[in-house]
């Protein structure tokens, strides 16, 4: 809603520590949204290295996975994906009207369960660059 | 605020579309990550694995219609979240229609390599 | 400045139906009203609706039930009117689509209430004050009927005859809370009051904090007479902390009033050995105080209403909301045990005299709804009529001022109806500080109305900026504390002449006060300091009307009882105490009761039950 | 001074000039000297609380406001120490400070009952109804605010009328094809179940706390928000309105503002003082809508 004055602490300070459940899921599956098409057009923009030959294609992935930047933000985006998954699963269910009750809970489950898939993953994501 | 409505509502085509799409692609993401870092290790990728898997129309159908689902699932969120902001008028129009010229980019430019990457041109 | 064919002040369940009465006879009509309409009281109401809709039931038995509970105070012409129109008021809500409890069949749902001889009490669930006041909101919002809400109406723009019956109302000044704005609003159709009840004159009471008696205030000071104000009904079941009402429909259901001895009062100690628990209010209530007085109350305050044996789902079903105010307002669970329970004032049945088209004997002006006394109610109200009631008069009322003929009126208004002098002793003089100057010039000298609402305005004005100007002085919050206490010490269940009379002179000193009060805010934004000012000064009026009617009926009826004379006397006082401010002193006289209905005569008969 | 009071009082000598005036200058003379007086005993009164610091009384932060009044025309909170009693809700203690310490602390109640829906409130960072929440719930000290998202009249008092304007938008009132006539007394029957199915929708006392609530409805100025969907659910649902008003209906909350907008946040049922599943209603007619679509394919 427009503000026609500021109300200073109010409405921008500290807010954030007043958020809900519902609240927090919705920011992060935007984060995570945002951060998945950035991904989207990124990776394209690296796959057509192909149209350049093979290997030129192999080459740049190569060097690309040989950074350990790149494996740790590797291990970032996996982790996007996964809550954005499961709590894109959830969402589904709350659009089916299904488990309305929970929608806390299972939100704290997509995080919980998040972080147990990128913990498990790491090793296999990070083999080989350190 | 509600004199207009039209038989034919975006929103709620948008919206179902948004859902089926997000369903189709918790299978193919998935099937992706699993591909691409588990069966095969994302550092060994060679272009010649590529194109072996990309030869396979299953498997080629697949990535574009990956692509495809991906691209609209991303770009129509990107949009409702900016309307969501209260976007209004030649703002929003703009928006769109930059959401919708990138897509159309990125899934012109996604398919021309998978063709390279299938061997179709080279 | 504003102008319509009919303005409506208050924006409860009485002005909605007015509102849409009105502008159903083509009048331009406007809701002018201090709070948002859906923020009204009546949607407190939780009980429910009467209206005599079955096969067995008729009007005239509702008649009948209503004139018997009134204890004879009632006005025929009035109760029949109502009893009659009821049912179709009730189902035109229904079409409106009020969501009503259902029977099986799909129709209407009605349980029994307290004082009925039949079960024809309409309800939705628990909340049937909200549903009616939301359906019929919506109902203003689809006509399209201009409302103007939060708006405070502070004085009515009435001619300056010497005689009322002479005087004319052209409109009213209000005071736009927001802004501060104060403008005069013209109607040449007519003024319909409804501006509901006044429970803040007490301090422990089921009524909202804006009911004030703003309407029956101004109205009296303009020279409306105010009609049996002594009777005022306590509800035998509030909670104690904060007087939130548990509805009649939990004892309608079947709870049961128990005292600290575990006894149910009802018929341990024959308060009311046929009806128990449903006798009526005004039995109920002092039932419980009298068991609180000889030492059998718990805590020496209230007694324990029980429903648990009801069993969970009909509770659920029927009666859920209560579980959720007894838990909110009293931490105490429904389900697992008794709530306390104790008399608080609830329902004004006097108010503003008005014959049965709801017109007063002011030209123009009109009232319905609880701040009017068309005289159904009589000396007790039964639970379950003042919503119909709402519904009856406020049509009518909207009816008669869009223009529909609705006949000749059958009860007379007015001074001249008046039957007999009355006279009381006060202590004190009563009426106006400086009564004799002020809200009256001279006869028939302003008439115009543009003039008449001018003037008004800017006398208005002159009261309003003098209170914000000056500097220092008496917080009304005190004095309106100082009203309300003395009207719970001494005005209450049980009276007796002392006490009224210490009342009397208590109010006194509270118009002493009232004349040092100041606004501490001085701002003209939203303003309620100063709002709440301006109530006090009604509240102050109608609690000593009240005051002196109860001081002048020496006899005990309906909710009125007087230690000194415990018995009703029918000889002498089958009728109304009228009270009119007279330029200030208030005038005390009594008129007859209309006991011939259509058909036939109701005859006084004792009250038991 | 500051230039926001000048510009106010400017605004305030017009208003009184119409009406009276040869009075204005002299008047704002003594308004003047009304309003410096008013905020220097604000300032003595409120020193004078904060020494009576007993144990026994609840701290309140309360939000102040007044666009005319100096000192106040910068949002700040104000401190109140009121004494405390078993039973005391957020209501209570704000009438005891009001009456008791300063008053010209403005905000809206009525019924005390939480059926008025007048006062609701942004207490210690959550939107409920002063009247319904008891301060034992509470942290304290307690920290009372107007609702966010919503603009500030005065102190606690907010601006209502969009939330007005967003409920009366989804044609909120009972528009049957046909009715029978009131004089029959013939009813429009409706089963049980039917109204079971509308009762939690039909509770709604339109106090704004869901509204406030929303980060949706906060960006998007034109987002129906939640209590005006659940008055329109309340509406299509109801089998006694027939087919064709339901498909208007759902065309009503299918626009662009409409229900596609909400992102299911649950804040809004997570604060409705009437337990109204809100998430739940607007889940339904977007399940509605899309069923309703998916026909014409
Ligand atoms: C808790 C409770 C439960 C009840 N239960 C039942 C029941 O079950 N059955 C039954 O039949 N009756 C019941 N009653 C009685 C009944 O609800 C009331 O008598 C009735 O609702 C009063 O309606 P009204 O329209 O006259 O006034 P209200 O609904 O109180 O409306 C008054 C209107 O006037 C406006 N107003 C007041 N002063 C001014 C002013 N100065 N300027 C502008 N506007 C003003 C207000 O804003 C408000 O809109 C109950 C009452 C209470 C308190
Ligand atoms: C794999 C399974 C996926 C599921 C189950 C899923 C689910 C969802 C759902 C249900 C929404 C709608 C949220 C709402 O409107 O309330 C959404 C939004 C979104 N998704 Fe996905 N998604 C998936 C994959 C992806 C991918 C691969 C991308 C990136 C290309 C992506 C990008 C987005 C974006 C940008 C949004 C909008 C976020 C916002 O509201 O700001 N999603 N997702
Ligand atoms: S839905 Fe609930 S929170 Fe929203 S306005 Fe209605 S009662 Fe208040
Ligand atoms: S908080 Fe807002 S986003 Fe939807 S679920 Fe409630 S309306
Ligand atoms: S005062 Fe009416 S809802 Fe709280």
């Amino acid at each position: 809603m427009s503000q026609s004055y500021d109300r200073g602490t109010v409405e921008d300070f500290g807010r954030w520590k007043e958020f809900s459940a519902g609240m927090w899921a919705w920011i992060f599956h935007k984060f995570t949204g945002w951060v998945l098409v950035g991904y989207l057009f990124t990776h394209i923009a690296v796959l057509s290295t192909a149209t350049q030959g093979a290997t030129t294609y192999t080459q740049t992935i190569r060097g690309l996975e040989a950074l350990a930047i790149v494996r740790v933000l590797e291990v970032g985006l996996l982790a996007v994906a996964v809550f954005h998954i499961l709590n894109g699963v959830r969402l589904l269910f709350v659009d089916l009207g299904v488990g309305l009750e929970a929608q806390d809970k299972s939100f704290y489950a997509s995080l919980v369960l998040s972080g147990a898939i990128v913990v498990a993953s790491v090793p296999t994501f990070v083999s080989g660059a350190f | 605020m509600a004199e207009h409505y039209s038989s034919f509502n975006r929103g709620n085509t948008r919206w179902f579309l948004q859902r089926i799409t997000a369903v189709f692609l918790i299978g193919v993401l998935a099937f992706h990550f699993m591909l691409l870092h588990f069966v095969n290790h994302a550092a060994e990728i060679t272009f010649l694995g590529t194109q072996a898997r990309m030869s396979q129309v299953g498997y080629f159908g697949t990535m574009i219609a990956f692509l495809v689902t991906a691209t609209f699932h991303g770009v129509n969120g990107v949009y409702n979240a900016l309307i969501n902001q209260g976007l209004e008028g030649t703002q929003k129009q703009a928006v769109k229609w930059v959401l919708v010229v990138a897509s159309l980019v990125l899934v012109a430019q996604g398919s021309r390599t998978a063709l390279y990457m299938a061997g179709i041109i080279a | 400045m504003y102008e319509h064919d009919v303005l409506v002040i208050g924006g409860g369940g009485a002005g909605l139906r007015a509102a849409i009465a009105a502008h159903e006879e083509g009048a331009d009509v406007a809701i002018v009203t201090k709070l948002h309409p859906v923020r009204s009281h009546t949607g407190a109401a939780e009980g429910g609706i009467n209206a005599a809709l079955r096969d067995g039931d008729s009007w005239e038995d509702h008649a009948y039930d209503t004139m018997k509970g009134s204890d004879f105070l009632g006005d025929a012409p009035a109760i029949e009117t109502f009893a009659k129109t009821a049912p179709e008021e009730v189902i035109n809500l229904e079409h409106w689509g009020m969501p009503f409890s259902r029977e099986d069949d799909g129709r209407v749902s009605q349980r029994p209430f307290g004082g009925l001889s039949f079960p024809r009490t309409t309800y939705a669930g628990a909340e049937t004050g909200h549903h009616m006041l939301h359906t019929m909101y919506e109902q203003v919002v689809k006509r399209g009927i201009e409302v103007y809400d939060e708006w405070y109406v502070s004085r009515l723009a009435v001619t300056d005859h010497d005689d009322p019956e002479d005087r004319v109302c052209h409109g009213c000044v209000a005071y736009d809370i927001k802004s501060g704005e104060i403008a005069g609003f013209k109607a040449t159709g007519g003024v319909i009051l409804a501006t509901g009840g006044l429970g803040q004159a007490f301090d422990h009471t089921t009524n909202a904090v804006a009911n004030t008696g703003d309407g029956p205030a101004m109205a009296y000071r303009a020279g409306v007479p105010v009609e049996d104000m002594e009777m005022i009904q306590f509800h035998p079941t509030t909670l104690p902390s904060t007087g939130v009402l548990i509805s009649e429909g939990v004892r309608g259901e079947g709870g049961i009033l128990y005292n600290d001895e575990g006894e149910r009062l009802m018929f341990e100690y024959g308060y009311a050995n046929n009806e128990g628990e449903l006798a009526s209010r005004d039995v109920v209530a002092r039932a419980e105080l009298t068991e609180v007085n000889e030492g059998r109350g718990i805590d020496d305050e209230y007694v324990h209403l029980d429903m648990r044996h009801l069993g969970e789902e009909r509770i659920l079903d029927r009666l859920e909301n209560i579980l959720h105010l007894a838990e909110d307002f009293e931490g105490v669970d429904g389900l697992e045990e008794p709530m306390p329970v104790k008399p608080g004032q609830h329902y004004a049945m006097g108010g503003l005299e008005v014959d049965e088209n709801s017109e007063t004997c002011i030209n123009g002006l009109y009232a319905a709804g609880e701040c009017a006394c068309v005289s159904m109610h009589g000396a007790n109200r039964l639970g379950g009529n003042a919503l119909p009631e709402l519904l009856v008069f406020g049509a009518r009322a909207g009816y008669h001022a869009g223009g529909r003929d609705l006949g000749e009126a059958k009860i007379p208004t007015g001074p001249s109806a008046k039957s007999e002098d009355g006279h009381v002793d006060t202590p004190v003089s009563p009426g106006a500080v400086d009564a004799g100057d002020g809200d009256v010039a001279a006869d028939g000298a302003l008439v115009e109305p543009q003039e008449v609402i001018q003037h008004h305005v800017e006398a208005e004005e002159r009261r309003v900026t003098e209170l914000l100007e000056k500097d220092d002085g008496v917080n009304h919050a005190e004095v309106r504390a100082d009203v309300q206490e003395t009207m719970t010490d001494n005005v209450n269940v049980f009276r007796n002449e002392e006490n009224l009379k210490e009342a009397v002179e208590d109010l006194r000193v509270a118009r002493e006060r009232y004349q040092d009060v100041y606004v501490r805010d001085p701002s003209r934004t939203y303003n309620t300091d100063l709002i709440h000012t301006i109530e006090t000064r009604n509240i102050i009026d109608v609690a000593e009307a009240i005051t002196l009617g109860a001081l002048a009926r020496e006899e005990f009826r309906g909710a009125h009882w007087r230690e000194q004379h415990q018995e009703r006397k029918d000889d002498e006082w089958i009728k109304h105490t009228m009270v009119s401010w007279n330029d200030g002193r208030p005038d005390l006289y009594y008129k007859p009761v209309v006991l011939e209905g259509e058909d036939k005569t109701y005859e006084p008969k004792e009250r038991s039950y | 001074m500051s230039t926001g009071i000048q510009e106010s009082e400017t605004e305030a000598d017009t208003e009184e000039q119409d009406t009276a005036a040869e009075e204005s200058a002299a008047q704002r003379q003594r308004m003047e000297t009304k309003r410096q007086r008013a905020a220097e005993r604000d300032l003595q009164e409120k020193a004078e609380e904060e020494l009576d610091d007993s144990e026994n009384a609840v701290e309140l932060k309360v939000f102040r406001y007044d666009p005319e009044v100096e000192g106040k025309e910068e949002p700040r909170f104000d401190t109140f120490h009121v004494p405390f009693f078993k039973g005391m809700t957020v209501l209570d203690a704000l009438i005891y400070a009001r009456d008791h310490f300063d008053s010209s602390l403005t905000f809206r109640h009525s019924c005390r009952q939480a059926i008025c829906g007048s006062d609701a409130l942004f207490i210690n960072g959550r939107q409920r109804l002063g009247c319904k929440t008891q301060m034992v719930d509470l942290d304290w000290p307690v920290r009372i605010e107007p609702l966010p998202h919503q603009d500030v009249v005065k102190d606690l008092v907010v601006d209502m009328e969009h939330f007005y304007d967003q409920m009366e938008s989804v044609e909120p009132y009972f528009d049957p094809e046909e009715t029978p006539k009131k004089s029959d007394l013939e009813e429009q029957r409706q089963d049980r179940e039917n109204r079971e199915k509308i009762k939690m929708s039909t509770r709604c006392i339109w106090c704004g706390a869901c509204m406030s609530s929303c980060n949706i409805a906060a960006g998007d100025n034109e987002y129906l928000g939640p209590a005006a969907i659940n008055k329109a659910y309340r509406f299509a649902m109801d089998e006694r309105e027939g087919e064709n008003m339901k498909q208007h209906r759902l065309n009503i909350i299918e626009q662009e503002h409409g229900v596609w907008r909400c992102q299911t946040q649950f804040s809004c049922t997570e604060v409705c003082p009437k337990d109204i599943p809100l998430t739940e209603h607007i889940q339904e007619l977007k399940r509605e809508a899309v069923k309703n679509n998916l026909k014409f394919w």
